[in-house]
């Protein structure tokens, strides 16, 4: 167990740091948090901005120190304050959260579906077909800008073929519901945005576990499968996919953060009003507290998979296990 | 002030009541549901819809006299006394908030006081923290306010009675008065046109006040029954939905309007963009070299401001003009006689010859001490059409040997360096439009403002001095001020205006009719302009 | 001499590289009796593990076999199909691999591998399986509480042990075994050869043994073939074979080995090092490090001669070339 | 970050690319040569640098000058069409093929050198060092990198500087972990204990002893991150995050897209320089490709040839 | 070629002696207390013109010892003494330098112990440039020549040119000696030179070994598991078991008349291809516990003849004849009759071998 324990102090120290760059990045860059928050305000005659720096708490001088201790309790209790729009900043995030979790989820268990299947089997019949096109194309396609592939995807089926919606995550005006309508408008509407994303991201799991499997092929132990007289579907899964993907499984967690970096660009091309859009909109606001409270929730997002890979590898790998 | 009542002129009440309306406009974010008409940042959504002001000053009509045109909406009338320091407001009786309750001047009172109360609120800084212009607000009467300013306010009026909403007592009243700011206010109750009815992430459905004050017998107000306001993430979704003619009262930036929004249904789809503010070009007054007239005078003439025009602004924002009179919205304050400063490059060059400057090998104009004409130009990243015009500028300088360097900057290190004078040329325009040039002309020269909108740092008593008298002068008096100030642009140059700012504005007649248009300007046209959306809404009616 | 339990004839392995073909091995023919000890030695590269896996028909890409044929009780195993050999496999002969730490899966318990292994070949209850399972450790040595046991948790003889065990389970009749010992030490090393020894007298099976270390089958083998850069250098009775080594190459190896009890004598070894597979030297592979080289040795090939009961692949005794001196 | 460090992030800690069993680098630079995908990778971005190298003889049009119709269609005059600025498209995608390779060029190579300083102190000096620079390396690569790298953006003043310096800081994790690896494997390798024990000073062994031998990874690890900085900063560009007034294929991108390029059917505009992004980071893939299989043997292809036997 | 002849010890002339030397490895983490115990108490003494042969099953800490007079690990305990000086004790650069100059060593993997992208003759030039600084660029390339010619490469010129993947491991670990040449030493410390080789070129290197003394005068830590070997080219054994030095003496009477029960297990497992088997009974081969493994003897476990003291007091060497030592409680020392005939032993070999 000594080996949960180092992951979980990882996961702890790893938190706090992001929770620490996060307060020191304010602090440190050029104009300081006062401007910034106010900067959405353009629209306001300057003789009021006085009374909403005061609002904002802005040139309030204060110890550093307390308001280190103030921000971590904060985070901890989930007070991120509110955003420039003066919604609280956890209701804002809450609102948005379903559709990125949705879009990333679904689009990252289809790539792992399909990397891992194409890999396992590109490798498996080694200089195939298969294996001489797929891997390497998939790989250079996964080198694409994410955006570059929302772009086209985007001209070609919703521009020019005009079959699928431009934006956005529903048609304006449906009403939220479990209807089959409004599914399918959803699904509609996440194809695209889904697409890039499986597009760019299958590659590299393909890649990977392509190259693991290959590793693993070389294995004596799947030799031996074979001298048993395993049926081959046996040794393919049972002793050399199994054993391919779990010394993954912590690569693919941290992967995530690459998916949810990406997700960003995609919401952003589709204008689809996940947290990624919000991330967006936050900068180019320079909306602080929302900013500050997104990129803790994709930090902790990628924390939490990488925690729950090595938890998963901990319980699947009896090497691991023991150490 | 004018009796006219709010639907005398325009074109008549249909007296039918139905339909739909679309808006469409870029919001760049989803709706978080907030109504708080005090929170600059939703109260677009809530203004002219839900809550009303006390008159509607409509800043791109002009009276004959010269003073803008006014519309009594929840006061009757207004008068100035004590050489413009008191303001007294006549409150329309017969109003009925959306939950019932009789409206009165209590409400009127208490609005202001919450500005008092809790500072955040008053984004016009009609307080002040209580050292004025206003000091004293108070009853009169049953159904007169009283405004007590300690200065002559006329330029006032505009914030007191237009730009503030009015709010209800009985619901506002119990709140938390330090913190009427941060309230959600997510069921507003208004006095407006319209009840919020339902409102999600996406999309605001509003829907007709029954019993809204300007409704009479066979003249329903406002007629149309049903009003969505969709969230769009981005221009692209907007204009789309736009072109698809799926919506009707457009605020949005199309690229090539003609062929893409226009030319679908030419007969039905029109546009109109009325410029409010000049996009102008700040030299830093305090630098020796742009401090040296023949070098602004040199740059103004240098650039092509129709070229600018048309390939940075895609034609769409019309050039300005060195007086600072945005035209034709205030064509009543122009004088043509001052704008004298033509196009020229070869002119351009020539003052600078006889200001003494030679031009080096590089082609650049240096002075005698050998400090080259070579700037850097802020400008605020993210403003693409901006930026587009900056390269226009730059290759217009540089031909008659100016050169500049485009510097983007975040919004919030821009507003620093501006403010601060931390710069040497900047590319941007001030806040906010008002009833006439004074609104602009001010922030942008008053020395008191040097340090907030007064970028360029100029600073002249007497030029003050005619800013400090508009307040309480008359209406020729005020002519006369803008007139004089026209010239001190024009001679001094303290800033150079290229292009002026329009507001985005499309509309489709095929399910509605009465919109604003350049020949009856009956109010600033985009939705987001309010409470002018409210005399929109109230005017628009369905057609069959 | 009764039907051999393996015939192994005119085999040769390549591997097809960028560079080259590599032969890994060359035309390379041998016989094992039922109940025989065949041992294999060579140097390091000389192709054991290859022949082996050939035997065995393990390769996988690069390796090809390009000629000959494997008569396993008279059945070719070179044409059998894949799901053929299945059926032959484990049963029929079983293969022990040089190095078991790897050859056994880490992530599967030492019972759920013979499981696994019992279950390709019939349908037997979970119970008989364990019990099999249980047995078989036994005979090894090991005691049955092992067999929850992950191969890590094992010591690197225990793990060899247990491989040895998953051989025995269908009591085959052939055993292969590739350096079963090399990553032992002496006194470890020493305990299993005796082992396997004891078990293949208990059960009658075939082994074939490959070791990179003459002295290791000195004792155990009954016949030995030594072999040098893909081919046969020489095969026979190990007795005869350590008393009077025929080919210089298996003399040089003899010689190479200092001795702890007997008297301290002068060690000669072999000159250069071994050759390139790729570019295998020209007449008799071994002809630029032989100690007795002679004229025709770099461009006549030597077969294998017989002498008395022992093949050897060395012109010193063709009988032409014996003549024609 | 590179595609072939996540990757081998995921598999295994070994490193993949084992240059001692490569020889020297002549025999390297012939194995990268008769590699196709290499050969492949190594044409673009030799082209690339051409290119960048020497637009004018591409782009004859000033790639700024806003002269010609606005949002015109290809044509012989203006091969990828005008901007609707009315600036020629190809030409600004010759002009901004230069500082797009510079970005990437530069950050690689910076975050190459810091990754492998920390990377290699890690491993060689190991100890409570080893130990702080691993828990760095392992924070940074946590921290998911673009939502980092747009925060870190957002408070910069936009323009190339902040870029560059932008996309080191979040990009030389993953390599350093790599390298950190490597360094390991070969401080178990006696060479280096040999150099001690001839009484080498730790500096001579560090420079001379151990960078030289991880050249091939190095050279790898600059690939990788290549490809990715190609694609993060055009990212970047593309959410307005860079500076506009620098001509690049990302600030090309994001004019596009506010100027609604594809909706206005003026899709070249958009369409190219995303292309050209994508073939850049494709031509640093192929060639990291072709390391991955120089490097690591058993992921070369295979020649099959059809069973000869008898 | 003969037997290499055996050189008989200069009594005091003691070139490197250790004392109590000991090192401990931290296992896992920096609060972890585990101590892997790879060398305990070392006692070592190599004479000049000696082959010490230091043997012992994997992991015995072998290398750790030549590690630890290579100064490539500081010791946990103990001193080592060159000359008379206490290596701890070198601090400035130059006398570093003198020791490195005159105590090489040679790794056991001749593959790794090569930097790949170095011709080989990089090693020997910064020997000699290290270590011989009145050489110049000229006179180097002829020395370098010179000691790849005794080791048996040539021709050297075409040798010292090429890449180290151009050679075979006999090859290579012949320019390890070579190296070890350069610096004109007096001392090489061999860790396993040919374990990694092929049988059929390990006869060169150990000829080769014996050659060097012979003729350049060097002593040799010779460091093997393979205990024929040793006796081939050693004057004197020590014999290793988990950290401990067990048995010690000169080469022919350890391996004739072996005192510890360990020594005796390790040569009657030795095979050898020209004797007729013996069978042996399988031995557990437990590995011993070198973690934390408190007082007693650590070969205990294994011992046929292990009494309850061997678990209380670990056993120190002790002699048991002439210049031969061991460190075991029930080996009894050989009578003051020199024949051999040593009828006290408990540990002869035929007991051990049937014990189990
Ligand atoms: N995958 C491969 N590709 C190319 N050549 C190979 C491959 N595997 C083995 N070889 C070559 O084939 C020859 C024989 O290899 P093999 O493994 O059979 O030798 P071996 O006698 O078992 O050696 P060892 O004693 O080291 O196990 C060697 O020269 C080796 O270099
Ligand atoms: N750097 C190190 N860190 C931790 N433990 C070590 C280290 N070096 C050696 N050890 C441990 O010390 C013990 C002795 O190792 P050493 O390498 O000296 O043995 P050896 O006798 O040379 O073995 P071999 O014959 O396998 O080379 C072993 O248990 C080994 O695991
Ligand atoms: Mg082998
Ligand atoms: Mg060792």
């Amino acid at each position: 167990m000594r080996y949960i324990t180092r992951r979980v102090g990882l996961f702890v120290i790893t938190l706090w740091a992001a929770l620490t760059v996060n307060f020191i990045i304010p602090r440190v860059m050029p104009g300081n948090e006062a401007t910034a928050v106010l900067a959405t305000f353009r629209d306001v005659n300057p003789a009021a901005l006085h009374a909403l720096q005061i609002e904002f708490g802005v040139n309030v001088h204060q110890n550093l120190f307390v308001t280190y201790l103030q921000y971590i309790a904060n985070c901890f209790t989930g007070q991120f304050g509110l955003t420039a729009q003066r919604v609280p900043v956890l209701t804002e995030i809450a609102g948005k959260i379903p559709w990125t979790l949705a879009l990333v989820g679904v689009t990252t268990i289809i790539a792992f579906a399909i990397g891992t299947l194409v890999g396992v089997l590109s490798a498996w019949r080694r200089g195939g077909r298969l294996d001489g096109i797929l891997p390497p194309m998939l790989f250079i396609v996964a080198t694409f800008p994410v955006f570059f592939v929302g772009l086209l995807l985007l001209f070609v089926f919703a521009v020019t073929l005009n079959w699928l919606p431009l934006s956005s995550n529903y048609s304006i005006g449906a009403t939220p519901s479990l209807s089959l309508s409004f599914v399918g408008d959803v699904f509609t509407h996440a194809l695209l945005p889904g697409l890039s994303l499986v597009i760019v991201t299958a590659g590299l799991w393909i890649y990977s576990m392509r190259n693991n499997m290959i590793t693993t092929l070389a294995e004596d132990y799947v030799k031996m499968g074979r001298a048993k007289g395993l049926p081959s579907w046996r040794i393919m899964t049972d002793y050399a996919a199994r054993n391919a993907i779990l010394p993954n499984l912590t690569g693919f967690a941290m992967q995530l953060g690459y998916v949810l970096g990406g997700s960003i660009l995609v919401e952003y091309t589709f204008s689809y009003p996940g947290l990624g859009y919000l991330f967006y909109t936050s900068t180019t606001d320079h909306d602080l507290p929302l900013m500050q409270a997104l990129f803790l929730v994709y930090t902790l997002a990628v924390l939490v998979c990488v925690l729950l890979a090595d938890f998963l590898t901990a319980g699947l790998d009896p090497r691991t296990r023991d150490a | 002030g004018s009796a006219s009542t709010a639907n005398s002129g325009g074109t008549g009440n249909t007296g039918k009541v139905g339909g739909k309306l679309l808006i469409d406009n870029e919001s760049g974010s989803t709706w978080t549901c907030q109504f708080n008409p005090f929170n600059p940042s939703v109260n677009i959504t809530s203004i002219g819809f839900v809550y009303e002001p006390l008159e509607f000053v409509n800043i791109l009509q002009t009276n004959a006299d010269g003073t803008p045109k006014l519309t009594p909406w929840l006061a009757t009338g207004s008068t100035w006394s004590n050489g413009f320091t008191t303001l007294t407001l006549t409150i329309r009786s017969g109003v009925k908030w959306s939950d019932g309750t009789p409206f009165s001047a209590n409400d009127v009172l208490y609005t202001f006081d919450a500005l008092k109360a809790d500072a955040a609120l008053d984004l016009n800084a009609l307080w002040a923290a209580d050292s004025g212009p206003l000091t004293n607000v108070a009853l009169q009467g049953t159904d007169q306010v009283v405004f007590t300013f300690n200065a002559p306010a006329q330029s006032y009026f505009y914030y007191v009675a237009d730009q503030t909403p009015i709010i209800p007592k009985h619901v506002w009243g119990s709140l938390d008065q330090s913190k009427l700011d941060t309230e959600a206010d997510a069921n507003p109750v208004g006095t407006g046109p319209y009840l919020m009815s339902n409102c999600s992430q996406d999309n605001i459905k509003y829907l007709r006040n029954p019993n809204y004050w300007q409704s009479k017998r066979g003249h329903p107000v406002p007629q149309v029954a049903e009003v969505d306001y969709p969230a769009f993430l981005s221009n692209t979704s907007a204009n789309l939905y736009l072109a698809q003619g799926q919506a009707q009262w457009g605020a949005q930036y199309i690229p090539n309007i003609q062929s893409y929004y226009i030319n679908k249904n030419p007969s039905t789809r029109h546009y109109w963009f009325p410029p409010t503010l000049n996009v102008s070009l700040f030299p830093n007054l305090t630098n020796p070299l742009l401090g040296n007239l023949s070098v602004r005078q040199a740059i103004a003439m240098a650039i092509d401001r129709s070229q600018v025009s048309q390939r940075g602004e895609s034609g769409y924002e019309p050039a300005a003009n060195q007086t600072g009179i945005v035209l034709p919205t205030y064509k009543a304050w122009y004088d043509k006689s001052l704008d004298t400063l033509n196009y020229s490059p070869s002119k351009a060059e020539q003052t600078l010859q006889a200001a003494g400057f030679t031009k080096g090998s590089n082609g650049i104009y240096a002075n005698a001490q050998g400090q080259q004409l070579s700037f850097t130009i802020k400008s605020i990243s993210g403003y693409t059409d901006w930026d587009a015009s900056l390269q226009v500028i730059t290759q217009e300088l540089k031909a008659v040997g100016i050169e500049v360097t485009v510097q983007d900057e975040n919004s919030t290190p821009y507003t620093n360096d501006t403010q601060g004078g931390n710069f040497q040329l900047a590319y941007g325009e001030m806040p906010v439009a008002g009833p006439g040039p004074y609104y602009e002309l001010r922030p942008m020269l008053f020395s008191g403002s040097i340090g907030s909108t007064n970028y360029e740092r100029y600073k002249s008593p007497a030029t003050d001095a005619l800013f400090n008298q508009y307040s309480g002068a008359t209406p020729a008096q005020q002519l006369q001020i803008i007139h004089q100030i026209s010239g001190v642009m024009a001679q001094d140059l303290p800033v150079i205006p290229v292009t002026e700012g329009v507001d985005w504005y499309q509309y489709d007649t095929t399910a509605f009719g009465g919109w604003p248009t350049p020949s009856d300007p009956y109010a600033q046209p985009p939705v987001w302009a309010t409470p002018d959306n409210g005399a929109v809404l109230t005017k628009l009616y369905p057609v069959s | 001499m009764p039907e051999p339990l393996l015939e192994v004839d005119n085999l040769s392995v390549s591997y097809l590289t960028d560079a080259a073909d590599i032969g890994a091995v060359d035309r390379v023919s041998l016989t094992v009796q039922a109940g025989e000890f065949l041992g294999i030695v060579g140097e390091s590269g000389c192709g054991k593990s290859t022949l082996l896996f050939a035997i065995a028909q393990l390769l996988t890409p690069p390796a090809e076999v390009t000629s000959g044929r494997v008569a396993f009780k008279g059945q070719d195993l070179v044409q059998l199909t894949d799901s053929e050999l299945r059926h032959v496999r484990w049963r029929d002969y079983s293969v022990v691999m040089q190095s078991a730490m790897n050859a056994l899966n880490p992530m599967k318990s030492i019972a759920a591998q013979f499981k696994d292994t019992m279950r390709a070949h019939e349908r037997t209850s979970a119970d008989a399986i364990r019990a099999r399972s249980a047995e078989v450790l036994h005979l090894v040595g090991i005691d049955a509480a092992h067999l929850d046991s992950y191969p890590h948790q094992l010591s690197g003889g225990m793990r060899q042990r247990a491989m040895i065990a998953m051989a025995l389970l269908f009591t085959p009749q052939l055993v292969i075994m590739d350096e079963p010992t090399s990553a032992l030490d002496v006194v470890a090393q020493r305990s299993l050869m005796t082992q396997i020894k004891q078990l293949q007298q208990q059960f009658g099976f075939a082994v074939i043994f490959v070791t990179h270390d003459m002295s290791l089958i000195a004792h155990y083998s009954d016949r030995v073939m030594v072999m040098y850069a893909g081919q046969v250098a020489e095969i026979g009775d190990t007795g005869s074979i350590f008393e009077r080594p025929l080919h210089p190459y298996s003399k040089g190896l003899l010689d190479a080995f200092p001795s702890v009890h007997g008297p301290r004598r002068a060690l000669t070894g072999i000159a250069g090092s071994p050759p390139d597979l790729g570019r295998p030297p020209s007449g008799c592979r071994f002809h630029p490090r032989c100690s007795e080289v002679m004229a025709q040795c770099p461009t006549i090939e030597p077969d294998l001669y017989m002498i008395d009961e022992t093949q050897v692949r060395c012109l010193l005794y063709s009988e032409q070339l014996r003549d024609a001196v | 970050m590179s595609t072939a460090t996540i990757i081998s992030e995921a598999g295994p800690l070994e490193p993949v690319v084992s240059t001692q069993e490569q020889g020297s680098p002549a025999r390297f630079m012939q194995a990268v040569l008769r590699n196709r995908k290499a050969t492949a990778g190594a044409l673009i971005l030799l082209l690339m640098v051409f290119v960048a190298a020497f637009p004018g003889l591409i782009g004859r049009d000033d790639p700024q000058a806003a002269i010609y119709g606005q949002d015109l269609g290809p044509s012989w005059q203006h091969l990828l069409g005008t901007t609707q600025l009315g600036q020629d498209v190809f030409s600004q995608l010759i002009w901004g093929t230069r500082l797009t390779l510079i970005v990437t060029v530069v950050v690689s190579a910076i975050a190459t050198v810091i990754s492998m300083i920390i990377g290699v102190t890690a491993a060689y000096v190991g100890g409570l060092t080893d130990r702080s620079l691993s828990l760095l390396t392992d924070i940074f690569l946590i921290l998911p990198t673009l939502p980092l790298l747009i925060v870190l953006a957002s408070y910069l003043p936009p323009g190339t500087v902040t870029l560059i310096l932008v996309l080191t800081l979040t990009s030389w994790a993953f390599q350093a972990r790599q390298l950190r690896s490597q360094g390991l494997s070969l401080r178990a390798r006696d060479f280096l204990a040999a150099a001690r024990v001839r009484g080498e000073r730790t500096s001579y062994i560090i420079l001379f002893e151990i960078i030289p031998t991880m050249t091939s990874l190095i050279v790898a690890s600059f690939l990788g991150l290549s490809v990715f900085v190609v694609g993060f900063a055009a990212g970047l560009q593309f959410l307005g995050l860079g500076n506009s007034t620098e001509l690049t294929w990302g600030t090309m991108l994001y004019y596009a897209q506010q100027g609604g390029a594809l909706e206005a059917g003026n899709a070249w505009w958009a369409l190219a320089p995303g292309a050209a992004v994508a073939v850049l980071g494709a031509g640093f893939a192929l060639v990291n490709y072709a390391f991955d299989e120089i490097g690591n043997p058993a992921l070369r292809p295979v020649r099959k040839r059809a069973r000869t036997t008898a | 070629m003969s037997p290499p002849p055996s050189a008989v010890a200069d009594p005091d002339g003691a070139l490197l002696q250790t004392t109590g030397l000991t090192r401990h490895f931290r296992l896992g983490g920096l609060l972890s207390r585990r101590m892997l115990h790879a060398v305990d108490d070392l006692d070592l003494t190599i004479h000049e013109r000696e082959i010490v042969a230091l043997v012992g099953e994997s992991g015995s800490g072998k290398t750790t010892v030549a590690r630890l007079l290579a100064m490539i690990y500081p010791p946990t305990r103990g001193g080592i003494f060159y000359r008379g000086r206490s290596v701890r004790k070198l601090r400035s650069r130059k006398d570093v330098l003198w020791y490195r100059g005159e105590v090489p060593m040679v790794f056991q993997d001749p593959y790794s112990a090569m930097n790949p992208v170095f011709r080989v003759s990089h090693g020997v030039m910064r020997n000699l440039k290290l270590h011989r600084p009145e050489l110049d660029r000229a006179q180097r390339r002829e020395e370098a020549e010179r000691v790849f010619d005794i080791v048996g490469l040539n021709p050297a010129g075409d040798m010292l040119r090429k890449f180290p993947y151009e050679m075979s491991g006999g090859q290579r670990q012949r320019v390890g000696f070579a190296q070890a040449l350069a610096v004109q030493p007096k001392l090489i410390l061999a860790d396993e030179p040919v374990s990694m080789l092929d049988v059929s070129i390990r006869a060169g290197i150990l000829n080769m070994m014996a050659g060097l003394r012979a003729e350049e005068g060097a002593s040799i830590l010779y460091i093997t598991h393979d205990i024929a070997s040793a006796r081939y080219v050693a004057d004197r054994i020590v014999v290793m078991y988990a950290g401990h030095a067990v048995e010690q003496g000169p080469t022919e009477v350890v391996l004739t008349r072996p005192k510890h029960p360990y020594t005796q297990l390790l040569l009657s497992a030795v095979p050898d291809p020209r004797e007729k088997a013996v069978p042996v009974s399988a031995d557990s081969g437990e590995p011993p516990r070198v973690i934390d493994p408190g007082e007693g003897c650590r070969f205990r476990q294994r011992c046929p003849y292990a009494i309850d003291t061997c678990a209380q007091i670990t056993p120190l060497l002790r002699p048991m004849g002439p210049a031969h030592d061991a460190a075991c409680h029930v080996a009894v020392a050989e009578s003051v009759d020199r024949d051999g005939n040593d009828v006290h032993s408990p540990a002869s070999t035929e007991r051990v071998i049937h014990q189990k």
